[in-house]
């Protein structure tokens, strides 16, 4: 392999060829500022347009600054990363972007999690020399993302993420020279858009021009309000990033901590997602086993493969890109639908009250079930299953807000009877986990025999599109298993084209899946954290006792009470729903 | 998404210069010059249409049709003005006759009358610099423009007459 | 085959189009008829003379007539007095303003005299819609050469020794590119050339495709050849329809001889051509973002390396040339390197043409040798400035160029020169600007023309130029202060250290380079609040010499905006702060009771 | 049109239309070549300048010598039309008078062709209407 010597900041560095500057420096622990650049290690996700300029270096015997991030090192070069010329150089820069960029930081959704606000910190910007017309633009809300488009700086991550990494197609550059910004077309609002809310460019963008719809306030109002029952769920990678909030390190669990905090701000019982992700394993994996079983008998009507459809960005790409494909996801409801429809029923009627009496509020890692609670097919006389949802970060500014000391809580187990789940549950959180989890509940009730081993490797991972065969006592079912929507979108269209071989596949929307979600705590662009957490909710699920979802006590019980059997009558107004072409 | 209202024809049409560039998204400008001579502007039905044919998002179709200054999302008017306003033509006085054109009009720069005759629009050199400074109106190029010629040419449009009008 | 014994060559060129050449040629057509001489005389549209000043031209051969500014109602004199009675009609005569004396014979125009034509040899002398008169010219005798005679790195040797560097503004040596292409391994590559002519005042790529679109589909096949690409695109700006359509008549042309195509000239080399068409967007001529702009997207440029050379057109090796440097190419293979870098300066080969345009005589387009000083072509070719005006300045380079001054007039002009003077070639564009021109507006005239083709990507050029754009309106409107002048020029310098691409780097030298040679114009609008040239509304100011005024009223009637009060028969009196500078009242006082200071 | 199939085919086309742009070759340069103008006023009309000035191009033509034949006004010698004037490369101009179809065949066999002077021609201290 090729190598090259070169010196940074008179160190003398080695590295492979094809290796940027910045990458170079890095590796020898000098930290040259970026804005724009985003590069997400192991999952292929890069922005580069070498458009901010912040990184600029200057490379002997060039004319130019040269911006790092984009320039490959060569032999022999001598780079300085800090003199006078390239300081002046990226200051007079960032003032420029400031000068641009409204003055309302104190109030910004985004300060003190703002890399604008980082980096003006970090070069000591104490005025801007360069005043005049700032970029204005018309704010948009819809029901789960914010675009305050004034505090753009066109780094063009959302861009990649909207168009490369998920396909989805909403933002592009629009205009050109100072008119130009990221927008949709003809400047419509998002919620007119094929927006799916997986809210990947909230996750991504530096500053505050894009941001989830902040409900804090609706939870405050309604734990307030006596005549009010509010119950809460909490989605399993929640556990696995909540403590990042709180100074702790990446994919430490605070399930513990996570259901003492939401005690001590009120709610009147602290559930668990988990228990409905189990439920969703029954009604998904007994629709899979129904439908493969009609397949392997020749029923020409049944479709293959079954595809999951807890991913509520997920469930809208396909109702606007493949409409004709909307026979094809199982049927079963999300597992925060599945909550709602359980809580308003089940769970209302043992607590005698009515619906319209409680309040059930979700902790989501996700903006896109904002949008999802919201949707017509999911209310009872306008009174929604689920009332309102609060992302991990946003829960994190209420407990901050509550004088909730996080760090020093003690740990608490959930409430009765929606708070009890199993390891399969708890896994719904990471990319493979839900099929994981539907193949050991599949895999009992198939063959019914008990499974040798639990922990299914082959579906474990962070590459894009993964597959593997698993044998059910003979029988192979072929797996595949997509993350981010662009990787969905080849999977789909290799099932328009009838080249698809697979009986399931599960899809996140999310790189990473819901632990890399449009609503966590931001990752400020580095993939290890994501890691760190997927390995989190695997220990979570290795420590659980019960691991199957089929083994649940609460579960069998409300079959035995309630529901009768999967895919009941019941079940089925309750627990599924159908899919629109929304083209 | 707004629905689509255009007449079927003109899908037709648009679907027919999609298929002559092969539908191929790399063919995106070709296809938007080829519609936008048809239709006369692009308006966003017609870039939905676009879009839909080629299979790419209709948001890269309008980042592309907003990047080029040639492409028009409005409708010109009957009879385009345009005035050059490249280097030899401002040093020649293109400032003023543009100035002229928009006090007689009462529109600005990419606005068309409200009768629907005339539109302004600025040109970045047409190359006729020995003329300088030079207006067209539609094909027809009008050379060594005066802002006092400007009422003039005007008048002669809006009365349907252009024959007797100095071109040079 | 007739062989005519007059030839009338008219200008087909967009400027004499406009100014009606067409309708001249079909009254001449008329004419001919009628006086029976259509076996005797052939009409020829050709392509620029370069002599735009003065358009439609006309020129009679055999004898050199040159008739300048024809109308059509000329045509019947033209054909009557001059072809049949063989008397030249003076009135039409091209008049040398230094003697005042009618010159019937082209070749004794001081225009033409110091021009040297290589890449517009045949524009103005052929029919750019005819291949056999391009052929008649030693037409792809230099294709077949390379192909027949000459192995792919020979040819790319004869380029580089002929010392051939980009005419597209940047300089690079055109042989080396090539070689770099070439030595890219990929089993498809790609020519392309970059027509995208888009400086305000440059017409040079449009009238080489007007008059002699051969040449560049020569040179396009040749590099081809020689980087071992079988596809040419061209990428030219829609708004030059009359280059689009010869170039399709031509491309059509040499298809149809098989000089484009499958197996040419028998050697089993394959060539093929298509356009592609640029949309209104000036940054486009950068190589990276033509790229994108052919591949269907926004004409963004992105960051260099990769080169074209290595990954271009549809991540292709691709090798980008402008119009002029192909249009070099045929000639260096038929004459020889060696012929064409005895022309020019030690660094700078070969000629350069020039669209020389602004506040001078013959504003026109001319092909000079490397070399040929300022003052040359400003005076000698350009017959100096218009009106009798004051020599000020001097452009070039367009919106990436700077502005130079009179102790410029004498440097030879090459890449190298003008570089060194604070401006740069650029793609030829020249012009020139008189005591009346305010150097402060013309750098924001420059700056606005940056700001709205800046594509926005990067943070210098979006933000930067227009913090530059809005100093300099401050100052102009006579609010500027002395820091501002710092300001601008310390964003000026950070602006080209930073920006993205060869735009954004250069955009600031407008400003940079009035400000190093007319410092004293900035002052005088920042100290003063004048400007001295006359041309910042906002620093004008009006008033009525009491004294002078007789009432009569005719300024009070002709103000737009009732900033002029009086009674009839009494000094009238002007509100400043109602005054919009518009002059009407300036220019309708009989009795210059109204000054301007 | 006919596909040109060889180097060969190219120069053999190349050789067919050159003809049709020699005048605009030869006017280019025109002091590379022989140069004659012929008097074409109503009074060389009337005296047949017009053949004269045919025949010198067909001549001239046949005997394949490059010249530049241009007409031009009265010269002055109104005695002696058609008037002819001929200036070789390098040579100063010379006119010659009467030029009927004799004088042309004697005036391109001898002096334009061996550079010998002949008879007829009229003195040099004239003006041409270019002056």
């Amino acid at each position: 392999m090729d190598t090259i010597n070169l010196k940074i900041d008179n160190k003398p560095v080695v590295v492979k060829k094809g290796t940027t500057i910045l990458e170079a420096a890095s590796g020898i622990g000098i930290d040259i500022p970026t804005l724009c650049h985003m590069k997400l290690d192991d999952m292929n996700i890069e922005n580069k347009p070498g458009g901010c300029r912040i990184c600029v270096v200057e490379v002997n015997g060039r004319r130019n600054l040269a911006p790092a991030c984009c320039t490959e090192a060569n032999d022999g070069m001598e780079i300085n990363t800090h003199s006078m010329r390239v300081i002046n150089a990226r200051r007079t820069v960032m003032e420029l972007i400031l000068s641009d960029h409204p003055f309302d930081c104190l109030i910004c959704a985004k300060s003190g999690n703002c890399e604008l606000q980082d980096m003006a910190h970090k070069l000591g910007i104490r005025e801007i020399r360069y005043q005049g017309e700032q970029s204005t633009y018309r704010e948009d809300t819809s029901p789960a993302i914010i675009r305050d488009v004034d505090k753009c700086i066109m780094c063009r991550r959302c861009e990649t993420m909207c168009n490369e990494v998920q396909t989805v197609g909403v933002l592009s550059a629009i205009n050109r020279g100072f008119q130009s910004v990221v927008s949709p077309a003809f400047e419509m609002n998002l919620d007119h858009s094929v927006c799916t809310y997986c809210g990947q460019c909230v996750a991504v963008c530096p500053t505050g021009a894009l941001t989830e719809v902040d409900e804090t306030g609706k939870v405050v109002r309604a734990l307030s309000d006596p005549a009010k029952t509010v119950i809460v769920q909490t989605a399993p990678a929640v556990r696995a990033a909540l403590g990042e909030e709180f100074g702790m390190e990446a994919g430490t669990l605070v399930t513990g901590k996570l259901v003492a905090a939401l005690r001590r701000l009120g709610f009147d019982h602290v559930f668990d997602t988990d228990f409905a992700a189990d439920l969703t394993i029954m009604e998904e994996g007994t629709e899979l086993l129904n439908r493969l079983g009609k397949f392997l008998e020749g029923d020409k009507d049944v479709k293959l493969p079954i595809l999951t459809s807890c991913c509520p960005a997920w469930v809208k790409f396909f109702e606007h890109q493949f409409p004709e494909m909307k026979d094809i996801p199982s049927s079963a409801r999300s597992p925060q639908q599945m909550f709602g429809a359980i809580a308003k029923t089940y769970f209302a009627d043992k607590l005698e009250i009515k619906r319209e009496d409680m309040v059930v509020v979700s902790i989501m890692p996700c903006v896109a079930k904002k949008y999802e609670c919201s949707r017509d097919e999911f209310k009872t006389n306008g009174n929604p299953d689920v009332d309102l949802v609060l992302t991990t970060r946003e829960l994190a500014a209420l407990i901050k807000l509550s004088n909730i000391d996080f760090k020093t809580l003690p740990s608490e187990d959930f409430d009765h009877p929606l708070g009890e789940s199993t390891g399969a549950g708890v896994i719904f959180g990471t990319t493979g986990g839900v099929i994981e989890a539907a193949v050991r509940t599949a895999y009992e009730i198939h063959t019914k025999k008990k499974l040798p081993k639990l922990d299914f490797d082959e579906l474990r991972g962070m590459e894009g599109i993964r597959e593997a065969t698993i044998d059910f006592n003979g029988l192979p079912i072929r797996i595949g298993i997509a993350h981010g929507l662009g990787n969905a979108r080849k999977l789909l269209e290799d099932i328009q084209a009838g080249k698809s071989e697979f009986h399931a596949i599960e899809i996140m929307s999310c790189p990473g899946g819901c632990i890399g979600g449009g609503g966590q705590p931001y990752h400020h662009g580095n993939a290890s954290i994501l890691k760190k957490r997927q390995m989190a909710l695997y220990t979570e699920d290795k420590n659980k006792t019960i691991r199957k979802s089929h083994e649940n006590p609460y579960i069998l019980k409300l079959y035995d009470e309630f529901l009768g059997k999967p895919m009941s009558e019941k079940a089925h107004h309750l627990l599924h729903t159908a899919y629109f072409d929304r083209t | 998404m707004p629905k689509i209202k255009l007449a079927e024809n003109t899908i037709e049409l648009i679907q027919e210069i999609c298929v002559e560039f092969e539908n191929k998204e790399s063919e995106l400008i070709n296809v938007l010059h080829k519609v936008q001579g048809k239709l006369g502007y692009l308006p966003a039905e017609v870039q939905e249409v676009i879009a839909r044919e080629l299979k790419m998002s209709v948001a890269k179709v309008y980042g592309v049709v907003t990047f080029y200054s040639f492409f028009t999302m409005i409708p010109q008017g009957e009879f385009p003005i345009s005035v050059c306003m490249g280097t030899a033509c401002y040093v020649r006085g293109a400032e003023q006759v543009l100035a002229e054109f928009k006090r007689q009009l009462k529109v600005e720069v990419g606005e068309s009358t409200e009768d629907g005759k005339f539109s302004i629009n600025c040109l970045r050199c047409v190359g006729a610099c020995g003329l300088a400074p030079v207006v067209t109106v539609g094909e027809k190029v009008f050379g060594r423009v005066a802002p006092s010629d400007v009422k003039k040419i005007i008048a002669e449009y809006r009365e349907g007459c252009t024959e007797n009008i100095k071109t040079a | 085959m007739t062989d005519y014994k007059m030839h009338l060559l008219i200008c087909g060129g967009t400027g004499c189009k406009a100014s009606e050449s067409d309708e001249i040629k079909n009254r001449l057509n008329h004419y001919i008829e009628e006086f029976d001489l259509g076996d005797e005389v052939q009409v020829v549209t050709t392509g620029c003379f370069g002599f735009c000043e003065k358009g439609p031209i006309i020129k009679v051969l055999p004898d050199n007539t040159f008739y300048v500014q024809v109308a059509p109602a000329d045509a019947e004199e033209i054909i009557k007095e001059h072809i049949v009675k063989g008397r030249p009609v003076g009135r039409l005569l091209y008049t040398d303003p230094n003697s005042a004396k009618h010159v019937s014979d082209s070749k004794g125009m001081d225009f033409y005299k110091k021009q040297i034509r290589i890449a517009l040899k045949n524009c103005g002398f052929i029919n750019p819609e005819n291949i056999d008169e391009y052929i008649a010219r030693d037409g792809y005798q230099a294709l077949g050469k390379c192909l027949t005679e000459m192995s792919r790195e020979e040819v790319i040797k004869e380029i580089k020794d002929s010392g051939l560097r980009g005419r597209g503004g940047g300089g690079f040596p055109t042989g080396l590119k090539w070689e770099i292409t070439k030595n890219v391994e990929n089993d498809q590559k790609y020519v392309v050339c970059n027509a995208d002519e888009g400086d305000p005042g440059a017409f040079m790529d449009r009238s080489i495709l007007e008059g002699d679109p051969h040449s560049v589909l020569e040179a396009m096949a040749i590099c081809g050849y020689c980087i071992g690409a079988d596809s040419g695109l061209i990428y030219i700006r829609a708004e030059y329809p009359l280059a689009i359509q010869r170039l399709k008549v031509a491309i059509k042309q040499a298809e149809e001889y098989g000089l484009i195509g499958n197996d040419i000239l028998g050697t089993g080399f394959n060539f093929k051509l298509e356009l592609r068409y640029g949309a209104g967007a000036f940054v486009c001529g950068e190589e990276t973002a033509l790229i994108h702009s052919m591949e269907g997207l926004r004409g963004e440029p992105t960051f260099k390396p990769p080169f074209p050379s290595v990954s271009g057109y549809m991540g292709k090796p691709t090798n980008v040339n402008n119009v002029e440097t192909f249009a070099n190419v045929p000639v260096i293979i038929n004459k020889g390197a060696k012929w064409f870098s005895s022309i020019g300066t030690e660094k700078s080969k070969g000629t350069k043409v020039f669209a020389l345009a602004g506040k001078i005589n013959n504003v026109g387009l001319i092909e000079v040798p490397m070399g040929t000083t300022l003052r040359e072509v400003i005076y000698d070719i350009g017959g100096g400035i218009k009106g009798g005006k004051e020599f000020k300045s001097v452009q070039t380079g367009g919106p990436s160029g700077g502005c130079l001054t009179k102790k410029h007039l004498d440097i030879p002009i090459d890449y190298d020169n003008l570089i060194a003077a604070g401006s740069m070639m650029g793609s030829g564009g020249m012009i020139v600007m008189d005591e009346d021109d305010c150097m402060v507006s013309i750098a924001k005239f420059y700056l606005d023309f940056t700001l709205e083709e800046s594509c926005g990507k990067c943070t210098p050029c979006r933000v930067g130029n227009k913090r530059l754009h809005e100093i300099l309106d401050k100052i102009t409107e006579g609010k500027g202060e002395m820091e501002d002048i710092n300001k601008l020029k310390e964003l000026s310098w950070v602006i080209k250290d930073t920006a993205l691409c060869g735009l954004g780097q250069t955009s600031p030298n407008p400003v940079l380079s009035t400000i190093a040679n007319f410092e004293n114009e900035y002052l005088a609008h920042v100290q003063e609040g004048k400007c001295p040239a006359g041309q910042c509304k906002s620093l004008l100011r009006y008033d009525i010499v009491e004294d002078l005024c007789t009432g009569c009223t005719l300024c009070f009637r002709n103000c737009p905006v009732g900033a002029i009060t009086g009674e009839r028969r009494q000094a009238h009196y002007i509100d400043q702060s109602l005054c919009i500078k518009c002059g009407a009242c300036f220019e309708k006082c009989k009795f210059n009771a109204i000054t301007l200071t | 049109m006919t596909k040109i199939k060889s180097m060969a085919d190219l120069r053999k086309l190349k050789d067919e239309v050159q003809s049709k742009i020699k005048l605009r070759e030869n006017s280019d340069n025109p002091e590379q070549v022989v140069q004659i103008k012929v008097g074409m006023a109503t009074c060389g009309i009337a005296s047949g300048a017009k053949n004269t000035m045919n025949y010198f191009i067909e001549e001239l033509e046949q005997e394949a010598i490059d010249a530049v034949v241009t007409q031009t006004g009265c010269m002055g010698f109104c005695y002696a039309e058609p008037t002819v004037e001929v200036t070789l490369p390098n040579k100063e101009a010379v006119v010659f008078g009467n030029v009927g179809k004799e004088k042309v065949r004697e005036i391109i066999n001898v002096y334009i062709k061996r550079g010998e002077l002949i008879d007829g021609i009229i003195p040099v201290n004239f003006r041409t209407i270019d002056e």
